[in-house]
């Protein structure tokens, strides 16, 4: 096993009982420590269920899900996951909504109290780092949708997580605010020893960020084939108009196709 | 017997060994012989039977006198009147125990605590008693404690002596395992109080409009309380079948502590059950005028009206 | 890379926990049955005159002695109970909603129903018979009047914490306000109504008992206050218990009714779990 | 084709309404003067006497007639309640949250309560008389057991009805059971909490009031009762309504409390508009 | 005025009272009837804003909305809305969510009680047309993100409205099932005599199907330049392998990225 931080392998998960839906099926899946993995797939195939078995948040009817080598039967407490839909705590300001993960994770807590302002300080600079200066002091329902998956993103990045599980982040953003996240998520796992996930049905984010593209068949989802991109770091967004990486990413689109079709 | 004319009547209590008079009168039969069709139900207490049959809401009921006396001098307009006495003594009592150093004289509650329901027919006459019977209340501490609580918290010592009627009291606190020797009853008619007790009411606007139902009620009454004295057993039955939680041989003792105390006295002996004296009554108002506040000039003709009463032989108890 | 070039994790031990023996469905037993235990020791060792507290097991032979009137008298309770609780239900959901209809209503009517729940029913109950005679009608009566309150708040916050997302998706379609009512606002304040009958079931009982204390011929608060006159506690805590039983018994329709309607809103994990 | 092409569009009148007068404020007044009203003329016109139901001009004569001894027993009974009613507050909102916690204790607890408060308190005053003494003590304890229920139903309905997905963000963190219960679980109850305060503050006062029928020597449930026997009824409505203005008052204090706390719950427009 | 259906003239809306957020401020728009307006802009601009004053869910403090040549001054009642966040009822299955909207519009739900099935029907084909057949008995919590996204779709077909206004309505979904529901709209726009505005992030998309696309500044947002799009209708999805296509995807993109800069 060696490096790999997570591992899943040969999972069933059944939602609702024994004639629910079967969400994924023979899932097998290995992300290395340090790794930038990103999951495509169709809609509905069970990303989110993967992100959600990988935390722990859901405890597969079959088969083993491992994080940093333990066998996952309840939530694992070294992540920071941004969730689809941005779950805001609606009695909390924006920054408090931020701010929340330092008052659950045990490292974090116990200097909370003492060390309060430089962890605001984080949190806002946080929230300037993704165009939401100015926006901590308002609640999550005066923010727009965009806002307020941003500000999820800061939510899953403030502890800072050995394991950023993200789940379709940047989905309601548009293309430039998608970029410059693009540059500081792969900044952030450049710069420190992060291992990250990231669901995305953008082809060109899944190809411009991750080291390896993990492609999901149709529902019940399973991992069909797993693409190693070459492309060396630090990139920069101008690699996106190389060829190679137009190939690259029209390769993973047929993938795609064909495992819709396969269904 | 469909033809039988309907009668609404309250009690003032539930049906215990007291009413056997009205059990009786039903399960002998003496209603139907009058042509009458009468329901009783239970009540919430002497007070609360007056504004039931004032309203119309019940033809007839069975309350306290002094009660309605305080009612009229509130409201002389309202249709209601006492038409014949039952309880001719009312036991009003303040009740003691000897352990606790109380006696039969009332100067030994002088430094005591006593117990009042404050809705209490006994406690409401406690300043006419103070006068009447001279006593110092300077030190005596009044406690405010609900019926629930009366006898278990004399029971218990917490407070020396309570008010109420003599018989439920003393009844009660037997069954709380207090010793008969322990008891002290001072009965406040022992000590200068001459007052009436309960007594059948009427609304008067029914009576006017059934002047003959109302003397067959009483007519039947009579009989039925004859009965009760006559066969105190046979009456205690009836107030059991009537109400069957109850335990025969208690309601026995406690019917037979009401005829004795309330119902045959010896008043009752010599004239017969349910008239008053109306020299007695307005001396009575005058009593209630220092204990309740009676205000208005209200004479014993407001408050009692005897032209509904059979006849005396009737009305003699055996 | 294929994904299946996985190195081979520990052992894939199917998840499969030993089937514990499930203690929930016998838990309401094993409390109440402590409480008793408790309570028939406490008594016993505490010495408390039967008078004063009599122990369960004195209770039990209360029930016993007296099963034929004790039977009579729950049913009638219960009958009482039930036709007050179900007014307070449909009336309070019927205020509950003109009072989250409109903004006026709510502050005119809001207060003064306040203050008449601070008022003690057991108050209200003569006016009762005044007008309705004692027995059936007044009990049902003060069922009634004691029972719709906490329905009414349930039922009112339940519509005035509705997110207005939710809102305008039948706003956005030019929906009337009775439509949002309906469509929405019902729905929504389900788990609040339901919330509320719990409260409300346990006060139509209060209500119909003390209006038999009143003003009845029968029903357990006759019973208990018939008892109590003659100190008969034993008696009186039978009723006691007896109206707990009913209590519960209609609790667990509730609950029934409960889990059938708003499964939705009850999707929680971690709470009550 | 720039946005300014646009073809003229009606003049654009800036939609400023004319500034309605604002009735908001007022209809608490409204309302109470027209029950005032409708009372008042459905007493003088069907001529009932003032011994079974006063009209309210006699009634505000008794307050003025009695006022010092309204005064003192007022602010006995505030103060009783208001103490049972934190007591409540507390034990209630702990109750609540241990009932939400485990499934365990809500199937053992819950219909034990239900049945509790199914039982009326004014059968426990007694018992609570003849430990506590009479007066403050019984009143206030009273008060606490009638209004805790509430409390406990709404606060676990609350907890048990919270989204899975608001949930999933602590647990998703590793967070503890009572990390999610303090940081998710209370704010989210809250709106269920406030709605039960109210129903939980009519209460207590009937709580307190009852037992100061029973055994007190002040307060507004001693000062009806002895008014009661007096046939001074227009000194027991005059109770009857300091009651409820008291009832009225906490109930704005808590109105006041749960705007401040639970404004994120209310932005529905429609509702309550 | 003629045949214009929405009319925005200079409208300011700002949220929560005087010192509020300013969300769009000058904003002018015109929708032709039987247009397809596409709405661009960067995040927190004001798109979803201009979407709620159009069909009355918001009343700007300042300036005029018309719809249809009525002043808007409360909700209008010819309008499907798909919001950006899929608020699907909780306590409604897919099918019941979807169907909502006959209950409410007058025209339908005179009809509904009588023609239940057929609406059923209807109702079950527009889920099949979006890829969830069978899905109708779960309930939205039940299904993934970009499944509760497409059900949203159906509520805002289902009554046939006659203005479609469409808030991001694919974020959520894989380039695949994008590009059939691009090719669905694009259908229905043909088909019958329906006006659709659609704010989007994805420009290509807004290329593809729109006559006219809006480009939006940053908060406070007002429309900079309103793009006619020439392609002839009806439109293949191999238009946009068209250079022509890129070269007008790329000068949006010049556009909005000068937007973000001038904000
Ligand atoms: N309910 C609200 N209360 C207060 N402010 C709000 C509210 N809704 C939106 N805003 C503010 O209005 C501005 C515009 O929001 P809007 O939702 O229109 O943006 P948008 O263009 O749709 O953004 P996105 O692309 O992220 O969805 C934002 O700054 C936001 O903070
Ligand atoms: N809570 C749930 N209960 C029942 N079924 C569920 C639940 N959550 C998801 N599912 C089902 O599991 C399947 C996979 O869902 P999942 O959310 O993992 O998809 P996804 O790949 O994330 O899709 P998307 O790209 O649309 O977000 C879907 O068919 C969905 O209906
Ligand atoms: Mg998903
Ligand atoms: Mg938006």
């Amino acid at each position: 096993m060696g490096a790999s931080l997570v591992t899943i392998d040969n999972v069933d998960m059944r939602y609702g009982g024994a004639d629910g839906t079967l969400a994924v099926s023979g899932l097998n899946m290995v992300v290395e420590r340090g790794e930038f993995a990103a999951v495509v797939g169709p809609s509905g195939c069970g990303k989110s269920t993967l992100m959600k078995l990988v935390t722990g948040l859901h405890i597969p009817q079959q088969g083993l899900v491992t994080v940093a080598g333990i066998h996952v039967t309840k939530p694992v407490s070294i992540v920071g996951m941004a969730f689809q839909n941005p779950t805001m705590l609606p009695w909390r300001t924006t920054l408090d909504n931020v701010l929340l993960p330092l008052e659950i994770v045990e490292r974090h807590r116990r200097r909370l109290r003492k060390h309060k302002k430089e962890y605001v300080e984080k949190a806002e600079h946080l929230l300037e780092t993704v165009g939401l200066k100015g926006f901590g002091s308002k609640y999550p329902w005066q923010l727009s949708g965009g806002m307020q998956q941003r500000a999820n993103l800061c939510r899953a990045l403030i502890h800072e997580p050995e394991l950023l599980m993200l789940d379709e982040p940047f989905g309601a953003l548009d293309a430039f605010t998608r970029e410059e996240l693009w540059q500081v998520i792969r900044d952030l796992h450049a710069s420190q020893d992060v291992t990250i996930v990231l669901v995305t049905h953008d082809l060109r984010e899944a190809v411009f960020l991750a080291d390896n593209v993990h492609v999901m068949s149709a529902r019940p989802g399973k991992i069909l084939k797993v693409h190693k991109i070459g492309f060396a770091r630090p990139r920069d967004l101008s690699v996106m108009y190389e060829a190679e990486f137009n190939d690259v990413v029209q390769g993973l689109r047929g993938e795609i196709a064909d495992a819709r079709a396969v269904a | 017997l469909g033809q039988n004319t309907p009668v609404r009547f309250t009690l003032d209590w539930r049906i215990e060994g007291p009413a056997a008079g009205f059990m009786l009168a039903q399960a002998n039969g003496h209603f139907a012989d009058e042509g009458l069709d009468v329901t009783f139900d239970v009540g919430a207490g002497s007070v609360e039977v007056i504004p039931r049959v004032a309203t119309g809401t019940y033809d007839m009921g069975f309350g306290d006198i002094n009660s309605l006396i305080k009612f009229l001098d509130e409201d002389p307009d309202q249709p209601i009147k006492a038409i014949m006495m039952i309880y001719e003594t009312p036991t009003f009592a303040v009740v003691g125990r000897r352990s606790l150093g109380v006696t039969e004289d009332p100067a030994s509650l002088e430094g005591k605590t006593l117990g009042a329901p404050p809705p209490d027919g006994a406690f409401a006459q406690w300043p006419a008693f103070v006068e009447a019977s001279g006593i110092d209340t300077s030190d005596i501490t009044i406690e405010s404690i609900g019926f629930p609580v009366r006898e278990p918290m004399l029971a218990q010592g917490d407070v020396d002596a309570v008010f109420g009627f003599a018989f439920s009291v003393i009844l009660n606190l037997k069954a709380q395992g207090i010793e008969d020797e322990d008891i002290v009853p001072i009965l406040m008619a022992d000590h200068g109080l001459d007052l009436y007790g309960n007594a059948i009411m009427v609304n008067t606007d029914f009576a006017e409009a059934n002047p003959e139902v109302v003397k067959g009620m009483l007519r039947a009454l009579a009989k039925g309380f004859a009965d009760a004295v006559a066969d105190p057993r046979q009456g205690a039955e009836a107030v059991v079948a009537a109400n069957e939680i109850l335990d025969v041989n208690i309601e026995l003792e406690r019917l037979q502590m009401a005829n004795e105390m309330n119902i045959n006295t010896a008043y009752v002996q010599e004239n017969g059950m349910g008239g008053v004296d109306m020299d007695r009554l307005n001396s009575a108002i005058e009593q209630l005028k220092l204990s309740i506040g009676i205000q208005s000039d209200i004479s014993a003709a407001d408050v009692f009206d005897a032209s509904y009463l059979p006849p005396m032989e009737e009305r003699m108890l055996p | 890379m294929s994904a299946s070039n996985t190195t081979p994790a520990p052992t894939a031990l199917p998840v499969t926990p030993a089937k514990k023996f499930d203690w929930l469905p016998l838990m309401p037993w094993i409390y109440t049955i402590g409480l008793f235990l408790i309570w028939e020791l406490g008594v016993r060792l505490s010495g408390v005159s039967h008078t004063i507290m009599p122990a369960p097991s004195r209770i039990f032979e209360a029930i016993i002695q007296y099963w034929g009137a004790i039977q009579r008298h729950s049913i009638q309770t219960l009958y009482t109970t039930s036709v007050g609780f179900l007014m307070a239900v449909v009336g309070g959901l019927a205020l509950g909603l003109l009072i989250g209809w409109s903004r006026m209503i709510y502050a005119g009517l809001y207060p003064l129903m306040v203050g008449f729940n601070a008022i003690p029913k057991v108050a209200v109950v003569p006016i009762l018979v005044i007008w309705f005679g004692i027995g059936t009608v007044p009990a049902i009566l003060t069922a009634f009047l004691i029972a719709f309150f906490p329905i009414v708040v349930n039922v009112a916050t339940g519509l005035a914490t509705i997110e207005p997302e939710t809102e305008d998706v039948l706003r956005a379609l030019g929906a009337k306000k009775m439509d949002i009512m309906l469509k929405v606002g019902i729905p929504r304040s389900m788990p609040y109504f339901f919330g509320s009958l719990k409260i409300a079931i346990t006060l139509a009982f209060v209500g119909s008992v003390i209006s038999e204390t009143v003003a009845a011929n029968s029903g357990l608060g006759y019973m208990m206050s018939a008892a109590q006159s003659q100190f008969n506690v034993p008696l009186v805590w039978a009723g006691l218990i007896m109206l707990a039983v009913e209590g519960i018994a209609m609790y667990a329709l509730m609950a029934w009714i409960e889990k059938r309607t708003t499964g939705w809103a009850h999707r929680s994990q971690t709470m009550a779990g």
